[in-house]
């Protein structure tokens, strides 16, 4: 398919509707309302549904009841709708329900503002809702990995049964940048939806619930979605290293657009002889703990950094998967200010000592 | 039963062999059976998914022979309408307590029947909080004591009780909206015609359907099942009327 | 001949049906069922007329009403 | 590191800000380069700045903000004074000279005084001054072609056919003030 | 004042009342009911409001309002109703507000059911809410702690202006210990509440928000909150040692109830000449986090074990502050089902390799 | 001028001097500077508290020279409950748009009107969502085209606009409730005497008091702002009858 | 005599208070002000009946109106 | 360690468990010692099972619930099969013989056979089968006083006063069948 130039937001939009995920549910809110106003024009052309929902918290619930059809479905928000939906995330987790909710992150915390921000890391990553469950959380940092993930997040939530959530600060949504389509979709293998909802004809009634008042049955079902994670930990962690090399004194961290960022300083950093690394997280669940660990551990490796656009989140999976191994800075700048190139640069020299 | 004989009422093929779990001379008990007779007589239950809510009734999945779905607190109009719109094949209802769509569910209710969502709503109104016991509802009777009213219920605080059927028959949107009760017979053979009415309508694809139904519970009124009969005519009955307060044939103002 | 039969099982002794029968012919036995309860029993089978009614009020879905050929339906349920 | 242009286009919403550096960005992928098109609005619905940024690479492109770009197109005050002071030491500034009466004070860098309003109402209308602007900013760097950015019009904006004309000699007249 | 015996709900009630925090807004739900149904008796004696609120939802922006009024305000609930707060609790962490919020936690995720568990520590101590905050965590193992821990919660929110929460399982709201009220209650040595909305009288008016739309002020905002967090850490953390000696081979890490019956497993593990020492944070945030790794450090320990009612969440912060040094094993149960001593006994010896 | 000229009419006191950041002929103004007289004219700026919503209104606090606190989306009646029951000595007023106090804020906005919570609801009905780019709200009305409505508003698939006033009026609990408009001299007259009379219920503890004020927004409706006043003329006002729809004074049936 | 004062300051040029003046003495100014906009101008003051329509109608409270002495009142505000 | 005696009671709901078993912790706090009670319902409001668990000690108590208490009383036949295995060895368990015809088959334990419910009915009410019950539980242990138990009941059941007499002599029965 011929690349298009297209809005983060946008482009999202189409590569739901390349897998068949044409059954969406939002509520407007500044930095993603684009992809309401998107689909609210393409889905008809599909045959797929849209609804505005009244709010946040209906639009979870409609996800809740329209993921027991066994149909693709999914949600976009952005940071204080996505609060709203904590209940139905955690009811959807518990009754093993695919859904794929993407997070347009803006800063907070309360109203906050509209500019772009990473500071949802910990809801997304720890969990925002009640009891034990976590979501497959991926985080691109372009336009184009924004379209595969969205992808990857439709067939991760079928292939585990869970809920998949994509975190992307504001300016991925609203930039844009030439993204491919792929051709003609097929997807991969993937399990029969055989817990799906459509009447009990030929077969006893099936139902789809989070409820288990005796305590026995509940902890078997934490521990099947514990064993979930398991998988899941083996199988999903993806991330990419970016100039990472012997010569390396310092490694960063960063995840989305950030890590972009982090690119250029990187480039810039060399040429003046300053060799760094990058890490880059892409499921942020599962975290690359054991990748960081053994990234952590290379000899030439002094110091490490992690940036984000947040007072530091991602850092506190950093300090734990870094064993304190290597001492570990951050720098992050938060409310919808974006580090610049000079601010990783100065902080990446700042870390190691060759500026005050 | 010798072999000649007809069994003119029974346990409907909907209602499962479980025993509920509900209180002695609960009328939960009755609405689940109405709700069974009615999806039987339509022949819908292979089509039917039905919406648990959270409150006394959250088991209803044990008792009813069709395919269901368990709601956040409040939120069962949410999941209708996010099932219903993709299957619209389907027949959906939801079965939810005073606290569940009065109190907490008070948005996701008014939104589904203000968008006509086409699914059937069976509101079992026993003016409390059953399943948490007995704490106030938004139904509960002007001095009504309750566990969280241990004075009664002050008007003065807390407001009339929400008149559900009268509240939702407010919005213009085409709907059928009836409230009908189940204390003595003769009120459970409305409440009957009332439910299939409703259900039927869906089946016809015309319209959002709700039935209010004023139900007892006598656990944490504190008084017994039939004594719990007699509040619901001396008290209840006089402040929610029974009748049908909307239906789609209705011009549109 | 119209006649009820109490299922034990579900009875849980509410006594709903006692006081709807239009015959007062239903009464609570004496003995506790499996789940504790008192259970409510026909007492005099003879004088039932199908009416439906014991069923109809039951919460439990106790109650089933039978019949021998036509029975006249008393009213439309 | 691979040749990179890096252009912020500034000034009132309403002006074509966006408009001219998505076209840009267009047209810069229509050449087969990397690019992206990085929006910015203040809070107001009507009325308040608009910023963009496009970066047009023949690799990979890193940060799509930046915090030196190469050149910056000032359309109106408030812009030339956030903006002006931030050009890259050596870079290109394109201030609307129309609606801004100084000029940016720095010896380190091109300046170039574009009348990109007045040229546009001369045109036939003030939503020219964009493409005014766009005319002299690509002669100068050369970073897409001409036509490109005319094809890509004609592509994009299919309802505005009837304006492709306009659109042409504003490049034109833009260009004239540089050559 | 003499010894009361008390449900643990009844007592966190009890205790708010002793500090004048005579404003309650609440939603309902087990296991935590009792503590409406206490106020609703208890409070018009004191001139106080309580409001039963038709939601969780409502209950956090009633709380929002009401702390506007610069008085002492506060809610309990459990877990989903815990969920449903999460918007309202970020916009007064943003607002800078001091609230106190307890989660009586039960069984997740979802509706999961109504015995105790400890699965909602990720949602309190990383934020279930978006945006750059945290919430001040405290976790009492007794009813009397309980006590103690809800009247610190009231001047820490004030000391701070900051939501303070309290997290307990459903096990220590339901059960009954004796415990004892301040005779007579005084506050501390605290900060005016000068912030407070009561009418532009005689000054100017005054404004309480979380909207920054430039994003240099909302960064602000967020340097305030993480200065104060700082502080936070610095000043405020707790925890308690049990056992802790230079013969202890094993080192469990516990909070809450669950350290109660770590408590007994070790007694029990001493008379078999097993010895093992427990740490148990009080303050989830700040988290002992030094304190943590000075114990880890010690050389006669061999191993660390955390337990908790969870699949394991408190573990991550046990993993991360003890940076490697020893080896972790974890135990927990979930879904209502309390680890008992048998249990924390056999996981004990497990990981000291004493059997399989 | 003169120094015998008198002012007749001018910026109220409880306006601030800041320019607002509304759209030209937004009547968003209008609708604040009416707040701003009433409040003065009953002398009650020294203790009125506003509640902000989110919605273009969010930085009415830069406007009003009153104490205020912001909301979150829709849950403004909520924090309104919340103060109000802890101060009923102040003056505390919501200032909401249609999709926070119809859409989101349903829930709350009911049941605090149920409650009879004694403070003062502005609600601004523009039949869209402006601060947000102009998307459909509950009160858009059929087949108006919004950004997430680009074929104009199904009512077969989102419903009939809400009306607000209407629905709140059918509650049992006193109140005072009103809808009025600001697109012509003659409706700001009206609209200015519901907004005070609204203040006043307030002011006597009377009740809960609820003024719809239909306004425009010029800019998502893509017209110039004189011709967004007759669009209120031609399309709102058959919908949305102007009246006052309950008073405390009436009987309670 | 009754008059007008419109602050540019606060005009935003929305001509509502041109269509609204029964007297119809409210123009559009050809300058823009600050902000950018063509601010209303009073053209004829003298025909001015001090009725304080374009006040009421104005969305930014830019107009203010005053007059000599007794002035009646054609409307309660 | 401290000496402690851990007793779990268990039956229906609307035996009067609960009520037994706070009324030994309150007894146990009037002592001067350490108590806990932890109780636990099932889903049913009504007719689930309920039981709950004292503990009484000298010293600070840890867990408040015990895997293999000291002693068990249980008031019907589900609570002997859930409860009945959970003795510690060389503990007591007290069964309710009215309801419960069969015995734990344990040896490794003392087990009291007592006839509560009936004893109660005799008395004058179902309802006194809990203080029955406590009566042996007491009598046997010492863990409280009589005494005590009796003068709790009067302060906290100030509205139950005219029932002192029929549960003192509850206790007393209770106590016959195992002196
Ligand atoms: C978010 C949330 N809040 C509160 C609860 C607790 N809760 C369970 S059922 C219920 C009320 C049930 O009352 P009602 O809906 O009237 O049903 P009933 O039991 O009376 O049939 C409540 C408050 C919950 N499960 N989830
Ligand atoms: C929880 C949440 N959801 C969504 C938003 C985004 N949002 C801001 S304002 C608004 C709608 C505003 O419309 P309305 O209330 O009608 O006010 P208007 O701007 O039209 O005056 C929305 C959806 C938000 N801030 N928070
Ligand atoms: S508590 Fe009330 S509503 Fe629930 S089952 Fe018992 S009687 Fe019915
Ligand atoms: S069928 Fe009628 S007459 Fe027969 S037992 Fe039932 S209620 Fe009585
Ligand atoms: S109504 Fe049903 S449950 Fe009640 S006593 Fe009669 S048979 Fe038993
Ligand atoms: S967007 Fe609409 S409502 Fe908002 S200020 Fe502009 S005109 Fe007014
Ligand atoms: S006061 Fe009346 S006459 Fe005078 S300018 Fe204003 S509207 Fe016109
Ligand atoms: S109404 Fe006000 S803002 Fe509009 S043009 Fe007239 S003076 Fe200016
Ligand atoms: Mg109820
Ligand atoms: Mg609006």
């Amino acid at each position: 398919m011929a690349k298009k130039l297209m809005k983060g937001n946008e482009a999202i939009a189409e590569a739901a509707v390349c897998v068949g995920a044409i059954n969406y549910f939002a509520y407007p809110i500044t930095p993603q309302s684009e992809v309401a106003e998107y689909l609210a024009r393409r889905l008809p052309e599909v045959g797929g549904v849209f609804i505005q929902a009244e709010s946040e918290v209906a639009v979870g619930n409609m996800l809740f009841g329209a993921a027991c059809s066994g149909k693709r479905v999914f949600t976009t928000s952005s940071s204080p709708g996505i609060s709203l939906m904590q209940e139905a995330i955690s009811y959807m987790a518990g009754a093993h329900l695919p859904v794929v909710i993407v997070n347009i992150m803006r800063g907070g915390p309360g109203l906050g503002g509209i500019l772009p921000a990473q500071s949802d890391y910990f809801q997304a990553v720890k969990g925002g809702g009640h009891g034990d469950y976590r979501l497959i959380v991926l985080a691109p940092s372009s336009v184009q990995e924004a379209v595969d993930l969205t992808i990857l997040a439709f067939q991760l939530a079928d292939k585990y049964r869970a809920p998949v959530m994509m975190i992307g600060d504001g300016m991925i949504g609203q930039m844009m940048e030439s993204v491919e389509f792929p051709a003609k979709y097929q997807d991969p293998p993937l399990p029969p939806k055989d817990w799906a909802l459509g009447g009990a004809r030929g077969r006893k009634p099936q139902v789809i619930k989070s409820l288990f008042l005796d305590p026995i049955a509940l902890e078997k079902n934490n521990i099947l979605l514990a064993e979930k994670y398991k998988v899941i930990r083996e199988n999903e962690v993806r991330y990419e290293l970016y100039k990472v090399n012997n010569k390396n004194r310092l490694l960063l961290f960063a995840y989305g657009m950030m890590a972009r960022i982090c690119q250029t300083a990187i480039d810039e950093l060399e040429t003046e002889g300053i060799s760094v690394g990058l890490f880059r997280p892409i499921s942020l669940f599962p975290f690359p703990e054991k990748e960081v660990y053994r990234e952590v551990l290379k000899d030439n490796i002094e110091r490490l950094l992690t940036v984000e656009m947040s007072m530091g989140q991602m850092v506190e999976d950093i300090e734990r998967c870094s064993k304190g191994k290597k001492p570990l800075g951050f720098y992050g700048r938060t409310g919808g200010i974006v580090p610049m190139t000079e601010e990783v640069k100065g902080a990446v020299k700042k870390e190691l000592g060759l500026v005050k | 039963m010798a072999k000649d004989e007809l069994t003119i009422l029974g346990r409907p093929e909907s209602l499962s062999d479980n025993i509920t779990h509900y209180c002695p001379g609960c009328t939960h008990g009755i609405i689940h059976r109405l709700v069974a007779e009615s999806i039987d007589e339509l022949g819908v239950r292979e089509r039917t998914v039905g919406v648990a809510p959270v409150g006394c009734a959250v088991l209803i999945y044990n008792y009813l022979n069709v395919d269901f779905m368990e709601s956040p607190h409040g939120r069962a109009p949410a999941l209708a309408t996010g099932f219903k719109r993709l299957r619209p094949d389907m027949i959906v209802f939801t079965y939810q307590g005073d606290g569940d769509l009065a109190s907490i569910g008070m948005s996701e209710i008014i939104h589904a029947a203000n968008r006509g969502e086409k699914f059937t709503v069976v509101f079992v109104n026993n003016a409390i909080y059953g399943m948490t016991g007995g704490q106030m509802a938004p139904t509960t009777m002007p001095h009504q004591k309750t566990t969280t009213s241990p004075m009664g219920r002050d008007v003065s605080l807390s407001g009339y009780p929400i008149r559900v059927a009268e509240l939702l028959s407010s919005l213009r949107t085409p709907a059928y909206i009836a409230r009908t009760a189940v204390h003595t017979p003769i009120h459970v053979i409305d409440a009957k015609q009332k439910i299939k009415r409703a259900f039927a309508y869906q089946i016809q694809g015309k319209c959002f359907s709700l039935v209010e139904v004023l139900s007892t519970c006598p656990t944490n009124w504190g008084i017994a099942p039939d004594a719990a009969t007699r509040w619901v005519t001396d008290n209840m009955m006089p402040y929610y009327p029974l009748g049908t307060f909307k239906t789609p044939e209705e011009e549109i103002a | 001949m119209p006649g009820i039969l109490i299922n034990k099982t579900y009875c849980k002794g509410c006594e709903l049906c006692v006081r709807a029968c239009p015959m007062q012919i239903i009464a609570m036995s004496k003995e506790l069922n499996e789940k504790g309860y008192f259970c409510a029993i026909l007492q005099e089978p003879t004088k039932c007329i199908g009416c439906r009614i014991c069923a109809i009020t039951c919460p439990d879905a106790a109650i089933e009403v039978h019949t021998h050929g036509t029975q006249f339906a008393l009213f439309k349920y | 590191m691979p040749k990179q242009f890096e252009v912020t286009l500034a000034g009132f919403g309403g002006q074509g800000i966006m408009l001219a550096g998505q076209l840009l960005a267009y047209s810069g992928m229509a050449e087969g380069k990397q690019v992206t098109w990085v929006p910015s609005y203040g809070p107001e619905m009507r009325g308040g700045t608009a910023y963009c940024t496009v970066v047009i690479s023949e690799g990979r492109i890193g940060a799509p903000i930046i915090t030196q770009p190469q050149s910056v197109c000032v359309f109106n005050r408030p812009s030339l004074e956030k903006f002006g002071p931030m050009v890259k030491s050596g870079g290109l500034l394109f201030i609307n000279s129309s609606l801004v009466d100084i000029a940016s004070g720095r010896k380190d860098i091109n300046e170039y005084l574009i009348p990109a309003t007045d040229t546009a109402v001369k045109i036939g209308s003030v939503k020219f001054a964009n493409m005014v602007m766009l005319g002299a900013y690509i002669h100068i760097t050369s970073v897409v072609k001409f036509e490109t950015i005319l094809q890509i019009f004609l592509e994009k904006m299919g309802d505005k056919r009837q304006f492709l004309e306009s659109n042409r000699i504003a490049l034109e007249e833009g260009r004239k003030f540089v050559q």
